[in-house]
């Protein structure tokens, strides 16, 4: 959402002034976007200053801390952790946004269809979240991505093993949050204007439900993110890319820590702090820009 | 608003409580479980106490050695089961242990005679006799469970009790290696004497997990044992002291401190708690963990004191292992192309500081065998086929003969199907070296990626397209053991799961007469070496398997409570240093006080 | 009130149904044979392998019946769980299945509880205060600091815990469930040491996962605000504590609960790894090593276990609805 | 004479729960006819509980009828589809009582008014739009610059309401409910409220069905009357009738409820009585807190003709004629 569908009174001056003017107001949204912008900066323009091919080992002298050549050191496999971050910057938010998008999306339609339709539908819906709900999701991920074979486990295939069972906690949010957003009078008023479900659906309810898609929508990214992150600590992701869940557990088993190459764990997890911290501001700004009584107050 | 709370508190108790119900009734299986001992134990103090670090993996209680699979040896069972004779393979001698000797009684090795150690005594105070012989041996026999089953129905033909000390064996075929193969401990081999007496009245030996009232020989009793931890008290009545064989050890209590988790995870805390002393030794280490240890506190060594490699040859030297039979590597020419993707300059470099682990054999260079790989024979052989040559060239010659072209990711290609090159392997023990093989035969051509999965070694039974990495544990000092796994007997039938060390899969009556004829004879009989090298020659020929690296034990002594610890320097009775090996109580009880 | 509880409960039995049933199959995917498995993991551990392993695997396959027909298994299985009976475990042979999870148990239900109830109250309040327009700004800041940490999965938080609180400050113990060389006993010094133990694997649980019920808890508390009840409420000039519990935390709670009961799934998973990295003895470190031997019978009594008491306090949670907020109604 | 609306014999129960459903009867059969041709305001009137609101689901379709049919311009309104349900939506129209709850807080105002124009294509430009939403306001008295742009919020309750009003407006329903647009509304605004209703009716031929517990507005704005009490008719007919005259009990409370402004007239000098409900399960629902009545009470009294444009349903007045059931709008004047 931007704020473009929701000014104070039609602009025709542009958008971009009372944009900027908003997240100066709303802080939180104004630093995770900011965070948020520098680390596609940085994995977007990092392609152009790192090879890419020095982001797998063997390609640089392995164990060296970060000098000007190699601002973020290299790992005991010989790989830049530069190019390694810039590669696994992107691979990591590709996992997060493929799987979180596929996860929040499955959630919200699941979630809307069985609230607005109520009867069977909602039943069997809600049957099947309770029923799946309390299985330990990793039992069955470790067993599917145990039984791929291994060539056709990539960032991808990561990402729909991490989404296979993770739209159970949007689905029972969103439905129970459309359960009483539809006894709002605005919602008769729709109808009595002639809109369609669908209308009433995505018109009506889905903008005011905003806050609570963006929650989910970050917290499927976290799962996603930790999802990738455990399987790879069981050995079964494709390890041999950078994903930055990777390159921590490698450097955990190689005891980075113990050996004095802090920089290797650190580099990724700062890196991993700040793709969700960001993702988390922005969560908590969009809150308030979908909610105009705080607007009001700010 | 009052009574509001009032009843969220009181729900929320009876949730609590509700949940906690089955785990109060699982409470009480618990303390039937678990080994406590009936009285508190006495304190004797952490200089009188080795505390060892292991992840533990065998299931509360099970001591013993027939319960298959839950038993295992290394985790401080071997403590308290002891064999006729140990092996020191630092000073490549005999030590008689339960036996006073094992002498083979016919020239064409088909009888053999064991004399028992009349002072040898269970740790019930009961003689060990030669009917705890027959019955160790005929157990063997009998019990498909067990490990020397095949073995023993393969060469002994009968087991006889002379008198209360004397046993004869007989073969039904020629077994030169029948004494120090099955009847002598060490590394992780070699039968345990159990007693006859400890099994009466059981049904099943196999279900029967023995805790802590089956008789045993070994110098320590298990006292307690749970999930945090095992602790052994010394038996001040052991049978070795009185029979002069050892004086009373040190080492008055083990503790076997349970890392949790699997095997090699979280080694930096291990490496820590070393470091803090809170523990004496652990599990075996990467190399540049054990070269912080020693950097972090002086009073840690290793075998081979602070110099590189820090440790011994373990007998596991590691390969690429494949389905010889069927797939990519089938084809001889592709196996050799991953042979020359390795460079074994740069493993060495990256994994071992430069210290030459890397390897071209399957075996461990033990001094007999190094005397072997010394040989003229052997030496023309590495010049003939190169085994550790490193050329990518000739990979892109041989695969380019074999019918592959590169394709558009730079990968060999044919009908569509690039090599599927996935190692398989295990976590901790091989993500040092596994991620770094990947990348190398990625350069070359190959298709390849890792996999710790769950079904590695299911891939490796099963035959899967791939690359399996595991070791060799077989040849201690002379190259037949691990030759022999090359055997068409090994081969298992195509399309079934094969036993670990048959993934070659490898079938060749030429090589299988060799070694036919090698399983016959002893290796100082001077046909022996000529008939390995022939071996020896097929195996590089065939490129059976590619091997890789030694596997290295470096294992931390501290110094801190305990000295007198196995190295290079002072062998002692030359065994290893690794308590999870089945020579560990003379590991352990060799310890002296520090303090 | 007594046909509701009864409906619950027929529900409560369709879950476990479902979840047997999804339990048993699931492992079969995979070709991973239980007993071949732990001889790879001895075999790793020292090289030793026994003489004629397959003959091994299938003696124990005719024993076990995974040589029956998959339906018959599956009755038998079924059968099995009814009188919570799951037998031997094949790759810890002779150990049985129930023996295993009775060591382990206390150590993962101790740690779980001691850690999502922390995170639930720290959470909550921090998420509600974060979104009250009322509370001093540093207390609405306060927040903030777990709202980033919740980037970082508990494993990572304690492998960073254990670097920093453990190896340079030295003040806390690196792993495993008390002292080497202690035996459990009723007394003050040890359970002190047990909870030394305790401090870094439930703070690597709940550092993390503060910050989503922040989110979670303010999302919803912001939400609430726009409603004209809380202004009506203010503008009757009702004081703020009073507004802060009865209309604001109280309303607000009710999507937190259903998150709670859907929460616990994810804590169990993290305090399984977690568990891993501190060496704790529990369930967790059981269940992984059964996942990665396909040891079914253990596998199928943990989950069913974890299942069957997710579903139970999600069940719980359900009545606790109607205290929560008066509107629903359980009839 | 077409009709316009037409309700036969329209009942409500709802029930709850699957395996012993509890029913609550919120309306008993109710006919009434509205003339095409005569738009008129109907007043019902009834405390809350009445069924009056949901009368008004009823009537704008948001609910189906237990028993009977909505007749709308002949046509089975539960039956419309399409292009038809389209032109239902448009022509019956609602103002309701919250004027919050009605808007979406996501939007601003405009929503209100922009969306049922482009649903009924109501206008073929953006200038035509904004026009058509410019003299709506106007209309209610509004100055467009000052509302549209804003967010609900950010108006007071008068400004919101007269929104609605100007929805309804813009519109051109013929037939429009009313639910008590006036209850959340300053007292200072509600004439100005009612009088923009009247004008509605009067000026633009829209029938209005006003639904109110307040009787003096009823009093002020509407034809005819129709009082309800728990889902069931107790008196009908025209407005100044009713009110002057209460006939029937539960009438006479309510006018007596009412706080005139004359300082000489005591307000609510009655006592209100109470009794035991016993028996009355299908008798009349006033029962219970009727004064003057009978054991006949116990079952429902038809509805008896007082006046030509009066009818009450108590078997006090049981010697005048009984009006059928369907003949109930005889007695409402237009």
């Amino acid at each position: 959402m931007t704020i473009s569908t929701a000014p104070h009174k039609p602009q025709k001056t542009g958008w971009l002034f009372p944009f900027l003017r908003y997240l100066g107001r709303n802080k939180s949204l104004g630093i995770g976007l900011v965070i948020l912008l520098i680390l596609v900066a940085f994995t977007l323009f990092g392609q152009f200053f790192v090879d890419p091919k020095d982001a797998y080992p063997l390609s640089v002298p392995s164990k060296r801390p970060p000098s000007w050549e190699y601002p973020f050191g290299t790992d005991f496999y010989g790989r830049d952790l530069m190019a390694a971050m810039v590669v696994g910057m992107w691979q990591t938010a590709f996992i997060g946004v493929v799987a979180g998008g596929i996860g929040t999306f499955i959630g919200v339609v699941l979630g809307f269809v069985s609230a607005y339709f109520g009867g069977w539908v909602d039943a069997s819906i809600r049957t099947v979240c309770q029923i799946l709900t309390p299985i330990p999701v990793m039992l069955i991920q470790v067993v599917v991505a145990g039984s791929l074979d291994k060539r056709s486990v990539t960032i991808f295939t990561m990402a729909l093993i991490v989404v296979m069972l993770a739209w159970m906690g949007p689905t029972l949010v969103i439905r129970s949050q459309v359960l009483t957003m539809k006894e709002r009078q605005f919602v008769s008023v729709a109808k009595l204007s002639g809109v369609s479900d669908m209308g009433i659906i995505f018109k009506e309810i889905l903008p005011n439900l905003l806050p609570f898609v963006a929650a989910a929508f970050v917290g499927q990214i976290f799962l996603a993110v930790f999802a990738a992150f455990y399987l790879a600590v069981l050995g079964l992701g494709p390890l041999r890319e950078p994903l930055l869940g990777n390159i921590i557990w490698l450097a955990q088993s190689q005891g980075a820590f113990f050996n004095g190459w802090w920089w290797w764990p650190i580099i990724p997890s700062l890196g991993m702090i700040l793709i969700l911290g960001s993702l988390a501001l922005i969560n908590m700004g969009l809150d308030e820009l979908s909610n105009p009584r705080i607007r009001r107050s700010e | 608003m009052a009574n509001f709370n009032f009843k969220i508190v009181a729900a929320a108790i009876v949730g609590v409580a509700i949940s906690f119900t089955p785990s109060a009734a699982f409470a009480q299986t618990t303390a039937a479980v678990e080994i406590t001992p009936d009285t508190p134990l006495e304190d004797v103090g952490r200089e009188n106490t080795l505390v060892l670090g292991w992840s533990v993996s065998s299931p509360v209680g099970v001591t013993n050695p027939w319960a298959v699979p839950g038993y295992s040896s290394s985790e401080g069972n071997s403590l308290m089961w002891e064999g006729l004779m140990f092996y020191g393979i630092f000073t490549d001698q005999d030590i008689p242990w339960l036996a006073e000797s094992i002498e083979y009684t016919s020239d064409d090795y088909t009888s053999l005679r064991i004399k028992l150690n009349p002072m040898a005594k269970w740790s019930d105070g009961v003689q060990v006799t030669s009917k705890d012989v027959v019955f160790t041996m005929e157990g063997q026999m009998n019990n498909d469970l067990l490990r020397f089953n095949k073995t023993f129905n393969t060469f002994v033909d009968s087991v006889i009790a002379v008198d209360d000390l004397t046993v004869d064996v007989n073969f039904k075929v020629p077994a030169p290696r029948f004494k120090f193969d099955v009847l002598t401990l060490k590394f992780d081999t070699g039968m345990p004497i159990v007693p006859a007496h400890g099994f009466d009245g059981i049904d099943n030996v196999n279900e029967y997990a023995g805790g802590v009232d089956l008789p045993h020989t070994g110098p320590y009793d298990l006292v307690a044992w749970n999930q945090n931890q095992k602790i052994y008290n010394l038996r001040e009545s052991w049978w070795a002291i009185e029979a002069g064989l050892s004086e009373v050890p040190d080492v008055k209590r083990v503790v076997i401190a349970n890392l949790g988790g699997t095997i090699g995870q979280n080694m930096d805390t291990v490496a820590q708690r070393l470091v803090n002393n809170e523990m004496d030794s652990a599990l075996d280490m990467r190399q540049d963990l054990i070269a912080s240890i020693l950097e972090k506190n002086p009073n840690i060594t290793t075998h081979s004191g602070s110099e590189a490699p820090y440790g011994y040859l373990d007998w596991w030297p590691n390969a690429l292992w494949m389905n010889t039979e069927e797939g990519q590597f089938a084809d001889v020419r592709v196996r050799r192309a991953v042979s020359l993707a390795i460079n074994r300059e740069q493993l060495n470099d990256i994994l071992f500081d430069g210290a030459e682990i890397a390897t071209i054999v399957p075996f461990p260079l033990f001094p007999g065998l190094q005397k072997f790989m010394d040989t003229d024979g052997v030496q023309a052989l590495i010049a003939k086929y190169e085994p550790g040559k490193y050329d990518l060239d000739e990979v892109a010659s041989l695969m380019s003969e074999a019918g592959y072209t590169k394709n558009g990711d730079d990968l060999w290609e044919m009908d569509g199907e690039t090599v599927d090159s996935t190692i398989n392997g295990f976590e901790g023990i091989h993500s040092d070296s596994v991620p770094i093989l990947v990348e190398m035969l990625r350069r070359a051509g190959f298709d390849a990626s890792t996999n710790f999965g769950t079904d590695a070694f299911q891939n490796m039974a099963d035959g899967a397209p791939g690359l399996y990495m595991f070791g060799h544990g077989a040849s201690l000092k002379d190259p037949f053991a691990t030759l022999d796994f090359f055997n068409s007997r090994n081969a298992g039938t195509a399309g079934e799961p094969v036993g670990a060390y048959q993934f070659a899969r490898y079938s060749n009556p030429e090589y299988d007469e060799i070694l036919n004829a090698m399983s016959v004879i002893p290796s100082d009989d001077p046909a022996f070496e000529g008939l390995a090298t022939q071996a020896l020659e097929i195996y590089w020929r065939d490129q059976i398997n590619v091997p890789v690296i030694q596997w290295v034990h470096r294992i931390a002594y501290n110094q801190t409570y305990w000295t007198n610890w196995p190295t290079a320097e002072n062998v002692g009775v030359g065994v290893n240093g690794a308590f999870w090996h089945k020579t560990s109580p003379l590991v352990v009880t060799n310890l002296k006080a520090a303090q | 009130m007594i046909s509701l509880i009864l409906r619950r409960l027929g529900f409560l039995m369709l879950i476990i149904w479902s979840a047997s049933t999804i339990i048993f199959f699931i492992p079969r995917l995979s070709s991973v044979n239980p007993v071949r498995e732990r001889f790879a993991e001895l075999s790793r551990l020292t090289g030793y392998a026994p003489d004629d392993l397959e003959k091994i695997v299938q003696s124990f396959n005719k024993q076990f019946g995974l040589d029956l027909p998959l339906w018959q298994q599956y009755i038998d299985y079924l059968g099995n769980v009814i009188t919570l009976d799951f037998g031997y475990s094949l790759n810890r042979y002779p150990t049985t299945v129930v023996e295993l999870i009775a060591q382990s148990l206390p150590w993962t239900i101790g740690l779980i509880l001691f850690a999502t109830i922390l995170s639930f109250i720290i959470g909550n309040l921090l998420g509600a205060v974060a979104a009250w327009p009322r509370a001093p700004r540093w207390l609405r800041n306060t927040a903030l600091p777990f709202v980033l940490l919740m980037g970082v999965p508990p494993v990572l938080v304690g492998v960073l815990l254990l670097f920093f609180v453990g190896f340079q400050l030295k003040f806390l113990p690196l792993g495993g469930a008390y002292s080497i060389g202690l035996l459990p006993e009723m007394s003050w010094s040890f359970a002190l040491d047990l909870l030394r133990h305790q401090i870094l694997p439930a703070l690597s649980l709940v550092l993390g996962s503060i910050g989503g019920w922040v989110l979670t808890m303010r999302g919803m508390g912001i939400t609430i605000q726009g409603e004209d009840y809380v202004n009506f409420a203010e503008h009757k000039g009702l004081s703020g504590h009073r507004i802060f519990f009865d209309y604001y935390l109280r309303n607000a709670m009710l999507p937190q609960v259903t998150a709670f009961g859907l929460a616990l799934g994810t804590v169990v998973t993290s305090a399984i790894i977690v568990e891993g990295l501190f060496a704790l003895p529990g369930v967790g470190t059981v269940l992984i090593n059964a996942i990665r031997a396909n040891d079914f019978p253990v596998i199928y009594g943990i989950v069913l276990f974890i299942t069957i008491s997710i579903a139970v306090i999600m069940t719980l949670l359900e009545f606790l609805y109607p205290l929560l907020d008066p509107r629903i109604n359980n009839e | 004479m077409a009709n316009l609306l037409e309700l036969q014999n329209v009942s409500k129960v709802y029930s709850k729960g699957l395996i012993k459903p509890e029913q609550t009867t919120a309306l008993q059969p109710f006919s009434l006819n509205m003339g095409e041709d005569d738009p008129t305001i109907l007043t019902i009137a009834g405390e809350s509980g009445s069924g009056k609101t949901t009368l008004a689901m009823l009537l704008l379709g948001f609910i189906k009828p237990t028993t009977g049919q909505i007749i709308y311009r002949g046509r089975d309104i539960s039956t419309l589809r399409g292009a038809e349900k389209l032109e239902f939506r448009r022509e019956v129209q609602a103002v309701f009582q919250d004027p919050f709850a009605v808007f979406n807080p996501f939007y601003t105002v405009d929503h209100l008014l922009t969306v049922p124009i482009k649903r009924f294509k109501l206008a073929k430009s953006k200038t035509e739009a904004q026009d058509k939403i410019d003299e709506a306001l106007t209309a209610v008295g509004l100055r467009p610059e000052d509302v549209i742009g804003r967010f609900p919020h950010q108006l007071s309750g008068g400004q919101r309401q007269r929104i609605n009003v100007a929805r309804a407006l813009l519109l051109k329903p013929r037939l429009l409910i009313a639910d008590e647009p006036v209850s959340m509304v300053d007292a200072s605004l509600r004439a100005s409220i009612l009088e923009t209703l009247r004008n509605l009716q009067r000026d633009h031929g829209v029938s209005i069905i006003y639904i109110t517990h307040d009787l003096t507005t009823a009093y002020h704005i509407a034809n005819s009357i129709v009082v309800l009490y728990k889902g069931a008719v107790m008196e009908a007919g025209d407005v100044e009738t009713v009110i002057t005259s209460p006939s029937h009990p539960y009438t006479q409370l309510l006018i007596d409820s009412i706080p005139w402004p004359d300082l000489e007239q005591r307000w609510g000098k009655d006592k209100i009585f109470t009794r035991e409900n016993d028996g009355a399960e299908n008798g009349c629902p006033f029962y219970g807190r009727c004064a003057k009545a009978s054991d006949s009470c116990k079952t429902l009294s038809p509805m008896f003709r007082i006046e030509k444009y009066q009818a009450a349903s108590c078997y006090l007045y049981k010697d005048r004629p009984v009006v059928d059931l369907d003949k109930l709008s005889e007695t409402l004047p237009v």
